[in-house]
């Protein structure tokens, strides 16, 4: 399906916004006003925005720890997003949630998620809500190739089939969880995420996750498929984070080059470039100008989040039902 | 007020609010059963523990659902589910099984409102029938509220009376936050006088179910039924007179009711079916010693099971639980002390 | 592979142990001196006997709820089974486990299970102990159709093939998880257990769960494997189990003549019986031989059990280590 | 005495029993990393904690066993390895993961010893990192060993100190009952004193780390860190002295030496990260008012963290923690009585 101008620039925007804010936040980091553990999105954003440019609002996702990217491509304020990083009140959370907790319900990002296998099992339950409800709403769940070795996520698999549910289920393979392959965890290489879904009883494809129109046009029929109560489907998306699982990763089980090979190849922002120019879709100064208005956006978020407040010392018993 | 079993009592809650709102769904293992099997027939067995009288037929497909054995997407599914407008109500067939969903639990409904800046509801209710009493062993018979009233965010119900399963389960149903409700598997069959209608009880308040001047007794769903028996038995043959409290809910907890109580007696005695360590009895044993201090004339007494999974044997199985003879022991050396 | 006189005797022998066993109590249990629920295993007894005639003491099963049948075709002392389920100190755990909790580790037998998906997850455990102790043992996880959603199966399938570990995977299919098919709890039909294993990367296969024989050949193989290192497989295997799901069950999901009908020709013993005299491999007169004295046994573990002592109550706080 | 961190006395008693016992093997996700990665470096970053230096070079593949993220399966799979005769030692990674494993824990290992009569042994060690004050956030930051605490089965370590965390570790290892065994993930770099050697500590025995008469302080995990600074202070600055003591295992608990300091002091502050309720704050709270009521002078003090998910804003997590501020309001409060 032919993309519109605007559509293209929106998609080119969404993940440019990713970089430039994952970028940043990796500049950012070191110097030390960022509390926690972060981790970044960077060489992944084709498949956020290539799944979200499918869905509205009311469509739900969920996310896992490494959340920033799926937040943007599902609409969260990026401003809102950056103090929450820093933990200030004017945060999406209010500085409660921090990097692996932002969500926006009004927006259908139910939530990062610090805990692997935790979004699939709730994506699936929005799913039986958005049947229920009857107004073809989907719900996908965005996770890792790690997070695939997790319980909970084989039995949402098989629910979701069962009961016919208008949910996708997303797998990035970005090469690693943690420190270790799925050549390793995902049955030692004698299976792998396409064939386990299959198994549950769903169509399940493998496409190039550097590659947003691949990923776009994959999960478009698949969305359309579950608007219309044709149930559940499973993807595998390719791509290799460029950077380490955590900010401050040493990365030594990574082979010298890896990350450069993958930013020269496998750089979904390189690619859609080169490809929309080369089509003459879009002009290369279309794209610089997003360039620079992405930058600007995220050198403000930067500052505003930085100028917050953090919340009072008395949010802490705020929005739990009672205190002791 | 109707004479109607806890099982009654709890049916009447559910159906009420499912006939009232139709984003309360009910999902669990063989709820309704017999999908798939071959004779094709729904609501053959009401539920396993007889809970949900046709109600597949009543609800529909959609709204009263068959799931795989699968605890942690059950759980994860309702928090899902909630988060989407729905208000499930889940069934865990039994409180044991909490082992396997914890982590839905724990970790997502319980988090989400906090966690996500207040911006987000999670009204769902995870019910489970806990218990021992029946030989049904170490795996299908703990009383593993306490773990569960440990966790903030979870509100926790854990009901004595036909009255109050039907008043605590509409109220939990309509809470916007997650509330975990246990049930007592001995207790299914127990009438009480249930008051008709749409009869919520607010959460966080006791019931006094017996009054008395010489001490306080606490007592946990199962656990009320055998000391109000005590107090009963004392009150006649001993003139020993006590009150007893029923929190009925662990979380919140009615501080109030137990401390003005022991204001009154000056003893306490927490009878809780859970074993002793980092329990509800100890939990509002401590809670007395840090606030009602003053009030205590004799040192707390708990009576809880024994530090023990629970054994299979009904003559052990009676060892292992908080007995009328223990229970009238602790109260004796409460008050003769 | 042809099987020995004195093997052909002692599979019927294990078979019809558990039939008689299992028939009596459900005479018994409705006189009420049985504690508890129980769940009967008639019409599985060939799936028990023919992987189990394939171990050793050495080797190591798991089982379920309903494990009556894998004890004794691991070879636990039927009358101690038989006190036990009366909850009497005589009884294999001295009356403290029941009918779930069955174990004797000194036959391999690591226990019946009460939390359906709880073998798996520890037979692949004990296949990392005989890995590494190099011995060539191998653990067998005998689980039902239903546990097969359980994400602790899922997880340990995949650490089995991840860890090319001695273990198989028995899934017995025998029409229902309580009151609950397959056709709908697994997928909805759109998969089924075999492709399901597959998915995880290891070999598997269906096969008829009331024939000994097809399922001894099927077990022997891949024990074979197991133990020189080749790695796990997985079976589903066919049956329907002729009781209800637990002793008291009114089994109104179950059309009428379905039990008659797989008494009448899915009968293990009838098979096996038919089968070996039809071959002349043994005769009626053996096998009635047979019949007499397991019905002894039987009787005598009865009796033995109803006479035998409660455990004393100080063993209530005895084998834990510590009481408060 | 030589000078070590937590995390080296960690490394130290594992290696003891790796090195001494080939039954001893350790698994856990990332505990060697680097598999099948385009590197094919292992020991990359010797865990995530960095507790097991160059251990897979030391002990290999077999022994030392990198798994799936799958918590179930790997808790699961040591207690069958340890009915199969191996004495494993599992890492999850953090403690708040323990929700997805608990079956394994409660229903599995802690049980098949009383279950089976005695006739079983389940020799394994789960360690996990737990605590606040890393901004970790709500997910990763929890205190849970109370809720461990509870099962009936189970031993639970929480050590403070280098020397402890040591000789802990190697009562663990030796142990024939399943293990918990909480490290603090703030104190992996906190130094102290350890001795040489094969030093195993027994489980259910205390350690008075600061001795005096006006009030007892009970602490556990980091907390006692955090008590002995104040009762320092509060020697210095006021003439308050106090008895520091820390439980070191929750599960066995020693009542003797808490009970002994109590009726010398006549005062009771725990101080406690877990939120309060059910908590072992109030567990020991609650043993003490019922077996030391006599000794008490004042109401008993718990400090805790507060009833709430633990949030990511560094300050918000430090007004959630216990601090050295409300440890002291609490001392002065009971001494002042
Ligand atoms: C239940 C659970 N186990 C372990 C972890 C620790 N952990 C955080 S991220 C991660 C790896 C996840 O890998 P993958 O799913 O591939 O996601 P990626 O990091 O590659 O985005 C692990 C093991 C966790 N957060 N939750
Ligand atoms: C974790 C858990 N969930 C639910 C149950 C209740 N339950 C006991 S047996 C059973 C059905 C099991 O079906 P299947 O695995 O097919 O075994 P079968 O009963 O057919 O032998 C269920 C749901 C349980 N014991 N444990
Ligand atoms: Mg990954
Ligand atoms: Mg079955």
């Amino acid at each position: 399906m032919q993309l519109s101008r605007e559509q293209l620039l929106k998609a080119y925007r969404q993940m440019k916004t990713i970089r430039e804010f994952e970028d940043r936040l990796h500049e950012e980091i070191p110097k030390g006003l960022i509390p926690g553990f972060t981790h970044l999105y960077s060489g992944q954003e084709a498949i956020a925005v290539g799944v979200c440019e499918n869905l509205n609002d009311s469509d739900a996702i969920t996310s896992t720890h490494r959340g920033h990217g799926h937040c943007i491509a599902k609409g969260c304020d990026v401003k809102g997003m950056m103090a929450e990083i820093y933990g200030r009140a004017t945060g999406l959370c209010g500085g409660k949630g921090g990097s692996m907790h932002i969500a926006d319900l009004s927006k259908g990002m139910l939530g990062a998620n610090g805990i692997v296998g935790g979004g699939p099992p709730l994506a699936m339950g929005a799913a039986i809500a958005f049947r229920n409800r009857g107004k073809g709403e989907v719900a996908v769940a965005l996770a890792g190739d790690g997070s695939c070795n997790s319980g909970p996520v084989f039995e949402a698999m098989n629910m979701a089939v069962m009961l016919n549910l208008p949910v996708i289920f997303v797998f990035e393979n970005n090469g690693y969880s943690e420190q270790t392959a799925p050549a390793y965890a995902v049955g030692a290489g004698k299976t792998d995420l396409v064939r386990r879904a299959e198994g549950f009883g769903m169509p399940a494809s493998k496409h190039d996750g550097t590659d947003f129109f691949s990923v776009y046009e994959a999960t478009r029929e698949a969305v359309e498929r579950a608007r219309t109560g044709g149930g559940p489907s499973a993807f595998e998306f390719n791509c290799l984070r460029f950077f380490g699982h955590f900010e401050g990763d040493p990365q030594k089980y990574r082979i010298k080059g890896e990350v450069e090979m993958a930013r020269d190849t496998m750089d979904c922002l390189k690619n859609f470039r080169h490809r929309v120019t080369e089509a003459k879709l879009l002009e290369g100064k279309d794209l610089d100008q997003v360039d620079a208005e992405v930058k600007q956006l995220i050198e403000e978020a930067v500052a505003e989040a930085i100028a917050a407040p953090f919340p009072p010392d008395t949010d802490v018993t705020k929005n739990v039902y009672i205190n002791y | 007020m109707a004479i109607k079993t806890y099982r009654e009592a709890l049916t009447e809650a559910l159906m009420i609010e499912m006939d009232r709102d139709e984003r309360v769904i009910i999902m669990g293992e063989d709820v309704a059963g017999g999908a798939g099997g071959s004779a094709g027939v729904r609501d053959n067995q009401n539920g396993i523990f007889g809970t949900y009288p046709q109600f597949h037929a009543r609800y529909g497909e959609n709204r009263f659902i068959d799931t795989p054995i699968s605890e942690a997407a059950i759980v994860g599914a309702a928090a899902g589910a909630a988060l989407a407008g729905l208000r499930p109500v889940v069934e865990i067939m039994f409180a044991d099984f909490i082992g396997y969903c914890l982590d839905q639990i724990m970790n997502q409904a319980a988090k989400f409102r906090y966690m996500f800046g207040g911006k987000s509801r999670t009204p769902m209710v995870l019910r489970t029938a806990y218990g021992a009493g029946l030989s049904a062993a170490a795996q299908h018979s703990q009383a593993i509220y306490p773990m569960i009233t440990h966790i903030p965010g979870i509100k926790v119900a854990v009901p004595s009376k036909p009255a109050d399963v039907k008043g605590l389960m509409l109220t939990a149903m309509r809470d916007d936050d997650p509330v975990v409700f246990f049930d007592h598997k001995a207790l299914f069959g127990v009438q009480g006088e249930v008051p008709e209608g749409d009869t919520p009880i607010p959460f966080g308040k006791g019931m006094r179910y017996r009054e008395g001047k010489d001490a306080t007794v606490v007592a946990i769903g199962r656990m009320v039924h055998f000391s109000e028996a005590v107090v009963d038995k004392l009150a006649k043959e001993a003139g020993i007179t006590c009150d007893v409290i029923d929190p009925r809910t662990t979380s919140p907890l009615d501080e109030d009711i137990i401390l003005a109580s022991v204001q009154k007696t000056g003893r306490l005695i927490v009878v809780d079916e859970s074993p002793p360590r980092c329990s509800v009895a100890g939990d509002i044993s401590a809670m007395v010693a840090m606030k009602g201090f003053d009030f205590l004339d004799a040192p707390i007494q708990m009576v809880t099971s024994a530090h023990s999974p629970v054994p299979f044997a009904p003559n052990l199985e009676r060892a292992y639980l908080p007995s009328g003879a223990k229970i009238e022991e602790a109260i004796r050396k409460s008050v003769d002390y």
